[in-house]
């Protein structure tokens, strides 16, 4: 198969972005349905990956393959498999959003803030479908800049602080891979290819160590208990697109980079050390979640929330059964969806109140009921109640930790108790009583941007939770694969 | 007796005796031109530079050709520096140009120095013999003292350029002493006799490893690494920024030329000593330029030591040629080459930090503070995108030069099992990150504390411009300088 | 019998001196750069003993240079001495401290 | 039991019965503000109407033998675990599907009258009341479609599902008066004390999923003996008795039994139709329902049979004592109804499963009535629940006193109303149980029908009878911040809507009783309920059964009538007697009243333990973990201390030129001697790079 | 002990206690007049070595030439011996410890085997040998680029010691011929009209 559409995909919004820039923040409006155009055209071009993808076929599709670094022996060597194809779609419907979702909130720099999107977002694309490493390896970091730019530029007061914890933090993480990069490079008789990498063998020490040097810089990027603390930070400073793209996107790298590194190349080691991967899985789901609770900040809260959520899917990763890890698949996408809807709509009272402080809400509900409405949906879903997505991916989860150890899956299910409790709580406490106070008292309801922007969500939200079929469907046979060659020892 | 002598071959030197023509002329021109006609001289200069370009790209040779009695050496390595030396000069001159005139520094002699500093430089390159390496370096060192003193009611820029004499002077000391040391070893100056007598080992082991840590000593002096690192900051404090930015950019390239004339050309045959030399100067100098360039205020200080980490890190690549029992000759090509690769990106992207530096100085005000930066995004959106450019790229972040100039150089480094230093390295450089990113920051996230336009000719527009995009479209294609480098090093090695 | 290694103790005797001469002098800066011709007569030693040991004439040659890029040196050095003089009205390298950190 | 291949036809009908309630849902909540109040209501009724009639179509067909079992859609597959969406059409959802859409129909009509001047209930201005009606409607709906796709549903996947809606929908409903801080405190308690029963849900589910391999209960039945012979691999548990357990926490947690029953009583600051239908006929049965359903696998272990039925048993012994006690008419009503679904799960655990369907079923026709007869007189008392400020209504709402009355009745368990015979026959069954547990279930349950006929007629004549206490309360109401009336006027009866609905479930209270033949005895549950060998209470009982009248007769010779009468008799004497005695009494036996008030300290417990409990605990890890520890300092730390070692390399570069210069010598003497002799040193330190 | 052997250590001990003092001297020139006794030492040192040529070009030209420009500046520049010598003796001991230990090294590595007079024996020259002629032919022929480079060297340190200690200074008086000559009589002499009588005062 030929085709050039991953290339479309990553570098439409990337190209997109010049001309956005070149009208400069003079022209917002222009701006803004430019930058909307751009986004629209980057998801029109990843819709055919979905459409057109074999179910059947086991290895990668889309493929395109040029010599870019020979010197290195470094290829632009893109494809897709049922792992990353959804994302890739995911990817480009969040930019819509995060598009939309700074329309009029955004009221300095907009061409730049829109630009920082659409780099990111062609960025973001090309991690999902490099199948070289240098290529990923640049992608991923490179990802960095726009997400530093937008936290420092955009974000609240405290936003230095934030854009340098998270830049430092995760770039640490991707110098430690780097040096592991050149070892399998080195391995490997001198190739990137990470198709190649897959097949090949090396002892348990080597593959310790390799693991460990990925693990440092994935699990950064999860964020993984115990180097989840920039995580917050940066939610809490971002601005509402950047918290979207954050948590719905980027916290997937480091998950992705899980699935498509460590446990094939390094399955032995993965092997090994999956008891303490299911340690720390466990202590994000728990101990977050008893962080979550007492959070007053409803960003930071939400924050929490996905450091918890994404343990399940580190979670589902060690367990080593088709259900789990599928479940993880699920549960990356499904928490796309619904991180994302939660901050925008933290988004939607941040803009009128201009504060994320819990204590100074209460009783939303009586000033903005639609509003209202959709943040009980989204609150829910990110409780994991069924028919919505949350639940999908944490109950096959769930399924598959039991499968695997009953005392795991124990731990993991409490979070439908924590989870519930942390989100409902503060659901409580913002929306429902009486109204607090004059600010409340004084808020408008969603507009109709606002409204389509959440109602697209809402829409994906329970069209997953009730029929997921096609999610899981377009991944069986590639998990079906990755778990065969996990099984295989490398020794 | 004289009957015997053959008229040299001149045309592999044909750049560096066209420049030294150049800079004759420009002094006789200079002289009658009067101060109205200053720009003459600037202008001949940037000719001169054009001139020799063009003769060393037609030179650009296949192979090695010696000449001069084997005095003079030029192949791919030393045509491939020599071009790159000329562009960054030619950057100097044009980022310098409204700076100087602005305070009425721009003489004729300031170009006559840079000519003398580039035809240094040059022979320096083009070296094959202890003495010609001793007279190219001194050439370059002796504009460089001038330089810095340029201008000379400036208490500061005196003072540095004291500091780097006497210092100077010190560290050819040490490498003359070590060159006095080789030749007693081994009988002669030229270093492919050199390499014939180390291989042939008649040379006394003791002796030359004696005189080679005096020569890595001068090397690295000349190079600016830890120990050897102390006249970095405060020269490049001290100078006027047009010539810090001078000292800052081609003199690498020519000091990366030294190294591997002496090293790897000359002692390769005792490479496991230097190589474990350079291994310890590289970590140190990683070390101390990263940790002291976080706690700069300054930012030509800062950017000293940034350089300073950078060419600890240029180091880490010469460094990893395997040397021992089964040399393959592979790797040393790719451990030379990326040390070279690693250099010319510096270079370029020096010139560009520099070169915002002199964009937002004015007459009577240095744009030298931190603080300078602040809100740059607010006053020049462009070229704040440059400066972020450059400074992503230095801490070696994709997609610009400086990510695959550290990308060869680790990789080398892994190659050759230095995984130990390896990670150090990488460590110390996550920890330099934050301080090009704290720039990014002023420029971008801060409100602007000074609101005056930004002017500059348009050719420094177009140039700095150049040179950002330069930094991210060698960072978008790397293959090309990459294979430049590798096929210089092959066939010159 | 004098052998080519009395020579060279001799200069490195000389070049030891010539370095404790620019550490330990804190106040001279003349001095200082009397200190570094010490330590290019030093190497200078070095090449004569070793052009007339080897029976080489290289040495010398590279001798001659020296002498003649140090002179040029010494010029320059004093030229900027001169000027650090006018500018600071002292020569002390204590004084000399405005650029550190 | 499932034959495939069954015409479309029928599907098509299974179909209709779910998703009218859910377009009707649908369209009032999404499109409440177009059609208006009158089109909110007309369309759910119209939707609940058509599930009804549908239901007792499907009643017919289950009658005459047809069940079904069929796939909707694949929901999902993944490791060789099909997950499907399908129905389960059999004797025991046939019953589901009739009390669920009957009742819900009725309290749709109720709701008319019940929610008709709803806009007072939200504080002046408050954009969520002014569709609030609308929005009401379209809840109940929404309830019905989920807790029909529970009981409908032919797998553990989909029963999950319609548990946690028909747990959302609660929730809903009880915050829906959002601006009054008890009732968003009790929705959250609610759904919180829930999902610790769905976690143990769960954990039963997923043991399935892990050992069967499947979620499709015809699957992991036809699995039963196969699973009952298994350990859990990690834990040795025997493997059915920790499914069974896991799924009964679950119905612990939707059913209200303790120590997971704190939720229901605050549940009651829901408006008093989803008291009704929710908290009293339908959702809190899902537990039994549940049970029911998984008889094939409970029948397989004793020991979760007897963690059954002491749990129903304290339930139902001493959440009726709590109802003594209570003042607020709805609660009293909560409490029975813990009583009773403690009553239920005796019966689960007796494995007189048919019995506990019975109950459900009568108990949902008859709790509805008191539930909605109450809500009759708080509309009366103008949103006025406590009984202390009512009295003597009898004269002013004749039909809601009489069905109450008759609410009553079934509640105490008096013949020949409905009550009496599931009750009775629960009891019976206990008796005759051999596992253990069941002796103290029953006496837990003789000594409940005691207190039940207490509290059922302390209720009646506190409120209905007596003096008319509400004429000296003024200035004292308003607790439930209900705005918008200022005074007090006549009770008077309600309208039609709230009355027709009264009468027409009263009917049922008194009737539904009567098909305890069939049901129980008549084989009616065919292959829907499976009961082991070893357990055979009910067959005892069928073997004694000669019809309803005889089992009324030996009814009132029997010990519970005659404690039920006393219950009765007691309330009658305090309460209309004497009515100065219960204070009396109250300071006498201070300490019981208190325990008793205080619900024996549990919601106190939760509230210390759990709630703050929890919030120490997060506090704790995120100041001391996050903060202290891991950023300031692992992170903060080590910036801190890179920032501080910079300062100290700064230094280094003093600015004197000799320390310059002496740098370079130390360096080049460092080196030197590193090397010195050609490098002998340097092989010593070599292995260290 | 032959007289080479005298000649050697005389001259090699009056140049060591020569460059002693001039790191330890009080008066800078006296530092510079001891560095040019250890200079003529040297160069005594080099004619043992057959080095006339450039023993004969050290006194004359180095000490002639730089060593005199190195006394001029001293004496040009007025400074305050006395205080320049402060705190000299409190850094004495660790310069002379590193002194002692390098030049203690450098000794030791260079006093072995092989720089001994085994492998190296000096050479011989013939009688009609001219070291300087030598010289000259090689720095004609071989060393013809390096003579070139070095004559740049020199023109750069003319030029750079020109700008930089060449100035005009305002406040200096002096003539300027090509003036002189230029000028017109209009500049010499202006012609001011006045009123032929004061007057009155008012």
């Amino acid at each position: 198969m030929n085709s050039s559409l991953l290339s479309l995909a990553i570098w439409v919004p990337i190209i997109g972005a010049i001309p956005v820039l070149a009208f400069g923040s003079e022209r917002r409006e222009l701006v803004r349905w430019l930058a909307l155009a751009v986004a629209i055209a980057g998801f029109v071009v990843t819709l055919p990956l979905y459409v057109g993808f074999d179910r059947e076929f086991v290895g990668m599709q889309f493929v395109e393959m040029a010599p870019w670094i020979p010197r290195f022996n470094v290829q632009y060597f893109l494809g897709v498999d049922g792992i990353s194809v959804l994302f890739i779609l995911l990817n480009a419907f969040v930019t819509i959003l995060v598009v939309l979702a700074g329309w009029e909130v955004i009221e300095e720099k907009v061409a730049q803030y829109m630009a920082a999107f659409l780099v990111m977002s062609g960025l973001m694309n090309g991690i999902f479908a490099s199948l070289d490493v240098v290529l990923f390896y640049v992608f991923f970091e490179a990802s960095l800049i726009p997400m530093y730019i937008i936290i420092g530029v955009w974000g609240g007061p405290n936003r230095v602080y934030a854009a340098f914890k998270f830049f430092l933090y995760t770039l640490l993480g991707s110098l430690l891979m780097l040096v592991a990069l050149f070892y399998l490079f080195l391995e490997a008789g001198g190739s990137f290819n990470l198709l190649e990498w897959h097949q090949l063998r090396l002892g348990l020490t080597p593959q310790i160590l390799v693991f460990i040097a990925f693990l440092v810089a994935f699990a950064v990027k999860v964020p993984m208990w115990p180097v989840h603390t920039w995580l917050p930070d940066a939610h809490v400073e971002a601005p509402t697109g950047g918290s979207v793209v954050l948590a719905a996107i980027m916290l997937k790298l480091g998950a992705y980079g899980f699935i498509r590194f460590s446990l094939p190349i390094l399955p032995d080691a993965s092997h090994a050390l999956a008891p303490m991967m299911i340690a720390l899985s466990l202590i994000a789901v728990v101990y977050i979640g008893f962080v979550a609770l007492v959070q007053a900040d409803m960003k930071k809260l939400i924050a929490y929330s996905s450091i918890s959520h994404m343990g399940f899917v580190t979670l589902g990763f060690f367990i080593f059964n088709q259900i789990g890890i599928e479940g993880a698949l699920v549960q990356m996408i499904s928490h796309g969806f619904i991180s994302a809807a939660m901050f925008l709509c933290v988004g939607v009272m941040y803009d009128r109140m201009h504060s994320r402080q819990i204590a100074d809400y209460g009783g939303v509900v009586n000033t903005m009921p639609k509003f209202a409405a959709f943040f009980m949906l989204f609150a829910m879903a990110n409780s994991g109640l069924p028919a919505t997505s949350g639940f999908v991916g944490e109950f096959m989860v769930i399924l598959g930790a039991i499968k695997h150890n009953f005392w795991v899956g124990f731990a993991a299910a409490t979070t439908l108790i924590l989870g519930a409790a942390y989100t409902l709580w503060m659901y409580k406490r913002v929306v429902f009583g009486a109204v607090a106070n004059d600010h409340v008292a004084k808020l408008t309801d969603i507009g109709r941007r606002e409204f389509l922007v959440l109602a697209l969500l809402a829409a994906a939200v329970l069209a997953m939770g009730i029929y997921p079929y096609p999610f899981t469907d377009i991944m069986h046979a590639s998990v079906d694969n990755l778990l065969k060659h996990v099984a295989v020892s490398k020794l | 007796m004289l009957n015997n002598f053959v008229m040299p071959d001149l045309y592999p030197a044909a750049p560096e005796l066209f420049l030294a023509t150049m800079a004759c002329v420009i002094l006789l021109v200079d002289l009658f031109a009067g101060s109205r006609r200053r720009w003459l001289a600037g202008t001949l200069t940037q000719l001169a530079l054009i001139g020799c370009a063009a003769i060393t790209f037609l030179n650009y040779g296949e192979a090695a050709s010696l000449t001069f009695s084997n005095m003079f050496i030029d192949d791919p390595v030393s045509d491939l520096l020599k071009l790159l030396v000329y562009v960054s000069v030619f950057g100097v001159l044009i980022y310098g140009r409204d700076y100087l005139a602005e305070r009425d520094l721009d003489k004729g002699e300031y170009y006559l120095l840079v000519l003398f500093a580039t035809l240094g430089m040059m022979v320096m390159i083009s070296a094959y013999n202890l003495l010609t390496l001793y007279l190219g370096l001194e050439m370059l060192s002796l504009s460089l003292y001038a330089l810095v003193a340029i201008d000379r009611d400036s208490p500061r820029a005196t003072e540095a350029a004291m500091k780097y004499f006497v210092l100077g002077a010190l560290a050819s000391g040490l490498l003359l002493y070590g060159m006095s040391m080789i030749y007693g070893a081994t009988g002669t100056l030229e270093v492919g006799l050199i390499a014939q007598a180390l291989q042939d080992g008649i040379a006394n082991r003791t002796i030359l490893v004696f005189g080679l840590v005096f020569l890595v000593a001068g090397i690295a002096f000349k190079l600016g690494v830890v120990p050897f690192h102390m006249w970095i900051p405060d020269v490049y404090h001290g100078a006027p920024t047009a010539v810090t930015l001078f000292i800052a950019t081609a003199p690498k390239l020519a000091a990366f030329a030294m190294a591997l004339r002496l090293l790897v050309s000359g002692l390769f045959a005792l490479a496991d000593e230097w190589q474990t030399m350079l291994m310890l100067m590289a970590v140190l100098s990683i070390g101390v330029g990263n940790l002291a360039a976080i706690a700069q205020t300054n930012i030509k200080r800062m950017l000293a030591y940034s350089g300073i980490s950078h060419m600890g890190f240029m180091l880490l690549a010469l460094m990893s040629g395997v040397a021992g029992r089964d040399v393959d000759p592979m790797a040393l090509v790719n451990a030379y080459s990326s040390a070279m690769y690693y250099s010319i990106a510096y270079v370029l992207m020096s010139l560009g930090a520099f070169g915002v530096v002199l964009l937002l100085s004015r007459a009577g005000y240095e744009a030298e503070n931190l603080e300078d930066f602040k809100g740059l995004n607010k006053r020049s959106p462009w070229f704040a995108a440059m400066m972020m450019i450059t400074m992503l790229s230095m801490a070696g972040i994709p997609f610009f030069v400086g990510f695959f100039a550290k990308f060869s150089v680790l990789l080398a480094a892994v190659a050759a099992e230095h995984l130990t230093v390896v990670v150090i390295a990488v460590i110390f450089s996550l920890i330099g990150a934050y301080y090009y990113l704290r720039v990014v920051k002023l420029m971008y996230f801060d409100p602007p504390a000074d609101s005056a336009p930004i002017r500059a000719s348009m050719d420094m527009r177009v140039l700095l411009s150049a040179n950002g995009l330069a930094i991210a479209l060698l960072g978008l294609f790397p293959n090309a300088l990459m294979m430049l480098c590798t096929v210089a090093v092959l066939r010159s090695l | 019998m004098i052998a080519l290694h009395h020579y060279l103790v001799l200069s490195a005797l000389l070049f030891a001196i010539g370095v404790v001469g620019i550490f330990l002098n804190r106040k001279n800066l003349i001095v200082l750069m009397m200190a570094i011709e010490l330590m290019l007569l030093a190497v200078n030693m070095n090449f004569v003993a070793f052009s007339h040991y080897l029976n080489d004439l290289a040495g010398q040659l590279f001798v001659f240079f020296i002498l003649t890029v140090a002179a040029a040196e010494a010029g320059i050095g004093l030229a900027i001495l001169v000027v650090l003089f006018r500018n600071l009205s002292t020569i002390d390298v204590d004084k000399l401290d405005s650029l550190k950190g | 039991m499932g034959r495939p291949g069954e015409d479309d036809g029928m599907k098509t009908l299974y179909l209709i019965i779910p998703f009218a309630p859910l377009l009707g849902a649908i369209v009032a909540g999404l499109f409440g503000k177009a059609i208006g109040r009158a089109g909110a209501h007309w369309v759910t009724i119209l939707g609940v109407a058509v599930s009804f009639v549908c239901s007792v179509l499907v009643m017919q067909d289950v009658l005459a033998g047809e069940t079904f079992n069929g796939v909707l859609y694949t929901w999902m597959e993944a490791g060789g675990l099909k997950l499907e969406i399908g129905f389960l059409i059999d004797q025991l959802t046939a019953v589901m599907m009739i009390v669920v859409t009957f009742v819900s129909l009725m309290v749709h009509i109720y709701t008319i009258g019940y929610m008709a001047h709803d806009e007072e209930n939200w504080p002046a201005g408050s954009l969520a009341g002014t569709n609030s009606y609308q929005r009401f409607f379209a809840y109940i709906s929404l309830f019905t479609f989920s807790m029909l796709m529970l009981v409908m549903s032919n797998n553990f996947l989909q029963l999950f599902f319609g548990w946690e809606a028909v747990g959302l929908v609660s929730y809903l409903l009880i915050g829906f008066w959002s601006s009054r801080p008890t009732a968003i405190y009790a929705n959250l308690k609610a759904f919180l004390v829930n999902r610790v029963g769905d976690f143990g849900f769960l954990m039963g589910i997923g043991l399935i999923a892990a050992y069967a391999g499947s979620l499709d209960y015809a699957t992991v039945f036809g699995k039963g003996t196969e699973l009952a012979a298994m350990t859990e691999a990690v834990t040795g548990w025997p493997l059915i008795t920790a499914v069974c357990i896991g799924l009964f926490i679950g119905a612990m947690g939707k059913s209200a039994q303790f120590p997971l029953h704190v939720w229901l009583p605050d549940s009651m600051e829901g408006p008093t139709p989803i008291s009704a239908l929710i908290h009293a006929a339908t959702m809190v049965t899902a537990g039994i329902f549940m049970v029911s359903r998984m008889s094939p696998l409970f029948e397989l272990s004793d020991t979760a049979l007897s963690f059954v039925i002491i749990i129903g048993a304290i339930t139902a012994l001493f959440m009726a004592l709590i109802a003594i006690v209570q003042t607020d008419i709805k609660r009293v009503v909560a409490y029975s109804t813990l009583s009773q679904l403690g009553y239920m799960t005796v019966a689960l655990g007796a494995s007189a499963y048919s019995a506990a369907i019975f109950h459900l079923m009568t108990h949902a026709f008859f709790k509805a009535v008191l539930f909605l007869g109450a809500g009759s007189v708080i509309i009366a008392m103008h949103h006025e629940q406590d009984m202390r400020r009512m009295g003597g209504l009898r004269k002013y709402m004749p039909i809601t006193y009489l069905t109450v009355l008759i609410g009553a009745l079934a509640n105490a368990g008096l013949p020949p109303f409905a009550g009496f015979f599931s009750k009775d026959s629960i009891i019976e069954a206990v008796q005759l149980a051999h596992i253990p547990g069941a002796t103290f279930a029953y006496i837990a349950l003789l000594a409940g029908v005691f207190v039940g006929g207490f509290y059922s007629f302390r209720l009646v004549f506190f409120a209905f009878h007596g003096e008319e206490r509400f004429r000296h309360a003024g200035g004292h109401h308003g607790d439930h911040g209900a705005p918008g009336h200022g005074h007090h006027a006549e009770p008077h009866e309600s309208p039609k809507v709230v009355t027709i609905p009264l009468i027409l479930l009263a009917i049922p209270a008194i009737a539904s009783g009567w098909v305890i033949g069939p049901m129980l005895f008549g084989g009616y549950f065919g292959e829907a309920i499976f009961i082991g060998e070893n357990h055979h209470a009910l067959a005892h009982m069928r073997e004694e059964f000669h019809g309803v009248v005889p089992m009324i007769l030996h009814g009132l010779t029997a010990l519970p009538f005659w404690l039920a009468i006393s219950g009765a008799a007691t309330a009658w004497f305090l309460y209309i007697k004497r009515p100065d005695l219960p204070t009396v009494i109250k300071s006498r036996f201070a300490t019981i009243a208190m325990i008793l008030e205080e619900k024996y300290g549990f919601d106190r417990f939760n509230d210390w333990f759990f709630a703050g409990g929890v919030r120490a605990v997060g506090r704790g890890l995120w100041k001391a973990g996050d903060q202290t520890i891991i950023d300031g300092f692992a992170v903060n730390g080590s910036a801190r201390s890179v920032g501080r070692f910079a300062g100290v390399v700064r230094l280094l570069q003093s600015g004197h030129l000799y320390q310059y210069a002496f740098s370079m010598i130390l360096g080049l003497f460092v080196l030197m001697t590193l090397w010195f002799n050609g490098g002998v040193l340097m092989t010593l330190f070599k292995p260290l790079f | 002990m032959e007289l080479k052997t005298v000649i050697f250590y005389v001259f090699a001990l009056i140049m060591l206690v020569a460059a002693v003092r001039v790191i330890t001297a009080r008066n800078p020139v006296h530092a510079v007049l001891f560095l040019v006794l250890a200079f003529f030492n040297a160069g005594g040192l080099w004619l043992t070595l057959d080095a006339e040529f450039l023993a004969i070009a050290l006194v004359m030209v180095y000490v002639g030439a730089v060593m005199v420009l190195f006394l001029f500046v001293v004496m040009m520049l007025d400074i305050d011996a006395k205080r320049l010598r402060q705190g000299f003796w409190s850094h004495m001991p660790l310069a002379a410890t590193l002194g002692v230990l390098m030049a203690g090294e450098m000794a030791l590595v260079l006093s072995s085997e092989y720089f001994g007079s085994a492998s190296f024996s000096g050479q011989t020259m013939p009688a009609d040998y001219s070291n300087t002629k030598e010289l000259g032919r090689l720095l004609f022929t071989d060393y013809v680029y390096p003579f070139e480079l070095a004559s740049i060297i020199l023109l750069v340190a003319i030029i750079a010691a020109v700008m930089l200690t060449l100035r005009h200074r305002r406040d200096v008086k002096h003539l300027d011929p090509a003036k002189q000559i230029a000028v017109k009589h209009t500049d010499r002499l202006r012609v001011i009209q006045m009123p032929a009588e004061k007057e009155e005062a008012e």
